[in-house]
């Protein structure tokens, strides 16, 4: 991935703005792990260093911060791909993926079952009614090939959109069989229930599925070419920064999250991405064909800018 | 009131349902406690109150007259009726998103879904009290030469008022109910809808806070009524003291409180 | 022949004509905007001929996806509201009739009244479960205050001399609420029941956000909100607009009825 | 028997608009009489009557209906209201208006039809059954409004004004009906009027109240010849001398102006 | 000047209630006349009264008010309704009450007060102003309605049953009133009653109607020596005689049962 500006970040900040068209974004961004990277780059001042001047607003889902991208109250959102390509194929969005976000990592999503639950391997799953927390999104197309992979048959499983706090309940009295858990809820399920893992839907062929990114449109991207570009580099510089260092994150977190400190220190992290990779992108495109989630193909590498990043 | 609570209360103790997912009165009494004297939900407090304050007059300003309009010229009713009963069934929850495109996610969409739901009731409740009006009384000041409008003004409106307060007092709970379920779906920033589904989040989901939450916006609920009641009980002091006049009538009881 | 034609027109001006052209300024609005947040009204009709009514004839031109997701909204509506309006009737009736009733009550319904049904999932759903009984509970506990408020107002307001009249012939407590109160209170009731109408379509799509749903026009609304199908949500919208209208033109034929003495007592003209 | 002793009643007791509506009045109706009250206007009959029929409480003194202190209704009475339009219930036909209270007879449905039918035949209505009350004129209201009280056949029954909005002619007939039907069935009356000639030809006793506050000023044994017929007992000389005796006291006692 | 000319009205024409309430009448009234009808009750006058105020629209024939078809009510009219309980504004006080149509006239308010005043001191209400109507007897609500006609003087009065509800004395003080006023103010008064003594007593002329649907019987011109007085007028012979006369024309012409 050639870069065209390979000016170190101090460099284009000592030049004052380094020619940016835009030094103060306000950028959309979920009360999750995921959007950590944003936070770390805030907290690190990293988008300081290319002469940006970030702004989060904490929005409760990705689908309601378009209409704000669209009429302009922000400029970027940070968004689950499955929406965003979604609205892009259905022409609410022309979409720009600014750059990567987040992976699944191992044991960051779970499939768990109540400890005196008969379902005991993935098999047992066929027949049972599993929690997402919206139908059709990224939960359900990473299961799904792992269950084919698994000799599960993916249609047999009933889903059912239950918010993030009716989980536990909804699970305890009996009204799911197992319960689809993204961190923290897989430690806290597994620690005060003593809940067991069945499934890694993000193992086998969705191992390491990209899950979100940071989006901005088309049009704000042709506009803004250069500020997308150090926009990206912060955040990619921020991921690198998070890789191996837990401590960054953990700081963070409790800003935009529910997460306090103690739990900081033993979620599981998803991979945040430091670079942006089409390839590993376009395969959520065509899971999203193949479901029939998207009326035609979508040539992801054309909605992507080349990472400028070290 | 109490008994209520105790109830509740009871329920929690008693294990009937889980403490975890449904704390008992007391907690959440004192959490709701603790929440008075945190600025951080002072704030939240404050933000919704002006959404709620905003949305709802903005809503009695529309709706009385529109409601006085179409309770008195019939064929303005007949006219616009297949678009208003067609707007009264869209869920406001399907109107976010196009208002928040249109008009922007800030104060102003929950003001404006404030005022989208909470008009009706004051519109409904004025047409109806306009047809309770005793004809006789609109005769006698139209047989003085009064024209519509000032039969309107003079005779109709304040006959119908009580009724139309009523549909006041729940208007207002309606747009309580809006500005808070707003800010749990889509609301940023402040807001006690805000502050209920961060608590939400949570892992575990900070029930306690949710429900002291709520406790906070249904005792709001509640003074905002007593308020209410009261100033109906000094505007209407004739409508009570009339319909109380025969009060001993052990049926008639209950009046004007 | 002509007379008639001549009073179609009229009623079709009268009533129609407003929203024909206000209908014909929105495909002409949104076809210039290009929006795909607000399709033509033509688009939408056309999606909402696909999703629900290509059917069998014989099925009344239902579509599969109309059986299953439009008759349970109407069941859950119906069911919700029929339990709304007695408890609110009877609730109402012991309010606006009894001081003991008053006190005993007043505070918890003013307190229940202001809470948001959204800040309570966790609660309907530890009390009830998923399913059915849940959303039946949220439409109920939803719609019942227009009707409970206004009924409370009507039984409060009853001319006097009605009382007396009940009082003086000694009839019974019975009696006196199931002949005088309630006549009288019925036109005020009447408004919360109208109010309630389109509230309880409005609470089923709510209900139906709820977790563990599976079917219902509200179900299909937010699937189509969350993959970004526009028209579909617009046919979701449009569809709910349609059947509010309807719902009400048949709620006014039974007004009508019901209260034929006082629109004709009243000089009033329906 | 019918006893009021030391009646007294006030308005509003303590408030800006305070009355003394009657004051220290002490009457007894003997079973079977009729007994005519008449009196300056705003001067408190009504409000006696509202007394002995339970509807409001004395503030001193007390009434016995039968040796027991009325605080209810007593069984068996009926009112013709002053007001008589708004005391009939306008969603309820002629016919089911005036069958309404016999339903506490326990009179099964054809039965009760069958007696408010030949009440209203009584009044000179026999058409009017399927009406609704405001189809009806002013005068025809106010029979209904009698039909309803003779149809129910109570032991004492108490009219205020009852034919004070029909003509000469019908108001004859009402008299003398009213007089046969006590008559038949034995009942207690007592009637207010402000027809003085009224009060002598139908009264057995005629009790001429004072100007608020009211109490009895004078009390006239009626003894002209039965039975009593509108030309003859009309020129008998004790009639006029009693209408004149009755005049006098009347306005003897009403405000000058 | 006000004609009538061949009137109709049928109420609820096709439906099952039809009612033919007034049949081709005619009638003239001079300017400054005093026009007393009487007939049965339930013939039609309170509708020939609701026609002429504009009140409601005849099914046939014209009312002409100074040869102006009536269409709206005419300018300068008052009506004093049969239902005076039901034409008094409850929410007003008893002054607001007869205050209120002077602003019509564009009385400032210090003016209407004053008149509103006075006109209550006329009808014997000096100390009511401030009170509430369902605070008053029937017969001073009655007042109440009357000094609110007077007080707006009118050029064409409409009376239904004016007395209808005050004792013997107030009627004869408020008799004289009306003579008064008409003499001082050079109204037209059209007044029903169905007292045949009053409409000879203040009538210039008496025009008796037949049982429904109405059409005039009888006409009779009034022609006692003027000023009226109650004692001397009542005994002039032509009194006795026009009396007799009008008696024996209204009771050829009531329903018989
Ligand atoms: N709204 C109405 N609908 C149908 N019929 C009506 C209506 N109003 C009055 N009537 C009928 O018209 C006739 C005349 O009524 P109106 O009130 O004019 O009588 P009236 O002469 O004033 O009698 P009264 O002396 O008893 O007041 C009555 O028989 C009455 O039943
Ligand atoms: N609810 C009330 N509050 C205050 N004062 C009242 C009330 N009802 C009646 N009064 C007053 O009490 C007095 C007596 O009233 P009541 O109705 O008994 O008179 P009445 O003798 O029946 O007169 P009328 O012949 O005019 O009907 C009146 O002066 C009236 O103003
Ligand atoms: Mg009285
Ligand atoms: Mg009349």
């Amino acid at each position: 991935s050639g870069g065209t500006d390979t000016a170190s970040p101090q460099t284009s900040a000592a030049a004052g703005n380094g020619g940016l068209e835009k030094t103060e974004l306000k950028v959309a961004a979920l009360p999750a792990i995921d959007s950590a990277a944003l936070f770390v780059a805030i907290d690190q001042k990293l988008f300081e260093k290319e002469g940006l001047k970030v702004t989060p607003e904490v929005v409760q889902s990705s689908p309601e911060a378009i209409p704000m991208m669209l009429n302009g109250e922000i400029d970027a959102m940070f968004g689950n791909y499955v929406s965003m390509f979604q609205a892009h194929d259905q022409g609410a969005l022309k979409l720009r993926i600014l750059a990567e976000g987040s992976r699944a990592a191992p044991d960051s999503l779970s499939i768990m079952a109540l400890p005196d639950s008969p379902i005991k391997s993935a098999k047992d799953l066929e027949g049972k009614t599993i929690n997402v927390n919206v139908l059709r999104n990224f939960q359900e197309l990473a299961l799904t090939q792992v269950l084919k992979a698994n000799d599960v048959d993916p249609a047999k499983i009933k889903y059912v959109a239950v918010t993030f706090q009716n989980i536990m309940p909804a699970w305890q009295k009996g009204q799911l069989d197992a319960a689809y858990l993204g961190e923290p809820m897989v430690t806290a399920a597994t620690s005060s229930m003593g809940a067991r893992k069945i499934l890694d839907p993000a193992s086998g062929p969705a191992a390491e599925f990209p899950i979100s990114g940071y989006i901005g449109t088309q049009e704000w991207y042709d506009k803004h070419p250069k500020t997308a570009a150090a926009f990206q580099r912060a955040l990619h510089n921020a991921a690198k920064m998070m890789e191996n260092n837990r401590e960054v994150v953990a700081n963070v977190l409790p800003n935009f999250t529910q997460i306090d400190k103690d739990t900081a220190a033993t979620v599981t992290f998803p991979y945040f991405s430091s670079s942006d990779n089409p390839v590993r992108l376009q395969r959520v495109a065509d899971w999203m064909l193949e479901a029939k989630w998207l009326t035609k193909e979508i040539d992801v590498k054309s909605l992507m800018s080349p990472t400028t990043s070290g | 009131m109490l008994a209520f609570a105790a109830l509740f209360e009871a329920l929690g103790r008693a294990g009937l349902v889980d403490i975890g997912f449904l704390p008992p009165t007391s907690v959440i009494l004192w959490r709701a406690g603790e929440l008075l004297v945190d600025p951080a939900f002072r704030a939240h407090a404050a933000t919704s109150m002006l959404a709620w304050a905003i949305g709802l007059g903005a809503a009695a300003l529309i709706a009385v007259p529109l409601g006085l309009l179409l309770g008195s010229v019939r064929l303005i009713d007949a006219a616009t009726r297949a678009i208003v009963e067609f707007l009264r069934p869209i869920p406001s929850v399907a109107l976010i998103p196009l208002v928040a495109l249109v008009i922007g996610t800030g104060l102003q969409l929950r003001v404006t879904l404030v005022i989208y739901a909470s008009l009706w009731p004051i519109l409904y409740n004025t047409m109806y009290g306009l047809r309770g009006v005793d004809p006789v009384a609109k005769e006698s000041l139209r047989s003085y030469g009064f024209r519509a409008p000032a039969v309107l003004w003079w005779v109709s409106l304040p006959s119908a008022a009580p009724f139309i307060m009523t549909g006041f007092r729940l208007a207002t709970g309606v747009a309580l109910i809006l500005t808070v379920s707003t800010e749990i779906v889509a609301g940023r920033g402040e807001g006690i809808g805000v502050f209920i589904y961060f608590a939400g989040i949570a892992v575990p989901a900070r029930m306690d806070d949710i429900m002291a939450g709520v406790v906070w916006v249904g005792l709001f609920g509640v003074v905002v009524n007593a308020l209410l009641v009261a100033a109906e009980r000094r505007l209407f002091a004739w409508q009570h003291a009339r319909l109380g006049a025969h009060a001993g009538a052990p049926v008639a009881v209950g009046a004007g409180r | 022949m002509s007379a008639v034609m001549g009073r179609l027109a009229r009623a079709l001006a009268s009533r129609w004509l407003l929203l024909i052209l206000l209908v014909a300024a929105w495909e002409w609005g949104t076809t210039i905007a290009g929006s795909a947040f607000f399709p033509p009204p033509s688009t939408i009709v056309t999606r909402m001929h696909a999703m629900w009514f290509s059917g069998p004839p014989e099925r009344l031109f239902l579509t599969d996806l109309a059986v299953e997701n439009v008759l349970p909204s109407l069941g859950r509506m119906a069911g919700g509201l029929a339990g709304g309006a007695v408890l609110g009737v009877a609730l109402g009736l012991a309010l606006g009739l009894s001081a003991k009733a008053y006190d005993y009550l007043d505070g918890v319904l003013q307190f229940l009244r202001a809470i948001p049904p959204p800040a309570l999932v966790t609660v309907f759903l530890v009390v009830f479960g998923f399913g059915l009984r849940m959303q039946l509970a949220f439409i109920v506990f939803s719609i019942v205050w227009p009707v409970l408020l206004n009924t409370a107002d009507g039984a409060r307001s009853v001319e006097p001399l009605h009382l007396n009249t009940g009082q003086v012939f000694r009839l019974s407590r019975a009696q006196r609420i199931s002949l005088i109160v309630l006549p009288s209170a019925l036109p005020k009731i009447f408004a919360g029941l109208r109010l309630a109408l389109s509230l309880s379509l409005i609470v089923t799509v709510f209900a139906e956000l709820l977790p563990g749903t599976t079917n219902g026009i509200g179900f299909q609304l937010t699937v189509a909100y969350s993959t970004f199908n526009l028209p579909a949500m617009w046919a979701g919208i449009l569809l709910l607009g349609i059947l509010g209208y309807v719902l009400n033109e048949l709620f006014l034929v039974a007004e009508r009825r019901v209260l034929a003495w006082h629109h004709s007592a009243q000089r009033v003209e329906v | 028997m019918l006893e009021i002793e030391n009646l007294t009643h006030i308005y509003g007791g303590g408030g800006p608009n305070e009355h003394h509506a009657i004051d220290g009045l002490d009457l007894k109706v003997a079973d079977g009489e009729l007994l005519c009250i008449v009196g300056p206007s705003g001067c408190g009959k009504s409000t006696l009557l509202r007394s002995i029929a339970g509807l409001i409480s004395p503030t001193g003194g007390q009434v016995k209906v039968d040796d027991v202190l009325v605080k209810q209704t007593p069984d068996n009475l009926a009112v013709v209201f002053q007001d008589y339009s708004r005391s009939l219930f306008p969603w309820m036909s002629v016919a089911d208006n005036v069958a309404l209270p016999l339903r506490r007879k326990g009179f099964d449905r054809r039965k009760r039809r069958a007696a408010a039918q030949e009440a209203l035949e009584s009044v000179g209505l026999a058409e009017a059954g399927r009406k609704y009350p405001f189809q009806l004129s002013g005068g025809m209201q106010q029979r209904v409004a009698i039909a309803r009280a003779l149809a129910y056949r109570p032991t004492l029954m108490l009219m205020d004004e009852p034919f004070g909005s029909v003509d000469a002619q019908t108001r004859e007939d009402l008299e003398d009906l009213v007089l046969e039907v006590r008559r038949l069935h034995q009942m207690t009356i007592v009637l207010i009027t402000h027809d003085i000639d009224e009060s002598v030809y139908v009264g057995d006793r005629v009790v001429v109240l004072s100007k608020a506050p009211a109490h009895v000023v004078g009390d006239l044994n009626v003894a002209l010849p039965g039975p009593r017929d509108q030309i003859t007992t009309r020129e008998h000389p004790d009639f006029v001398h009693l209408r004149a005796e009755v005049g006098r006291l009347v306005r003897g006692h009403t405000v000058a102006h």
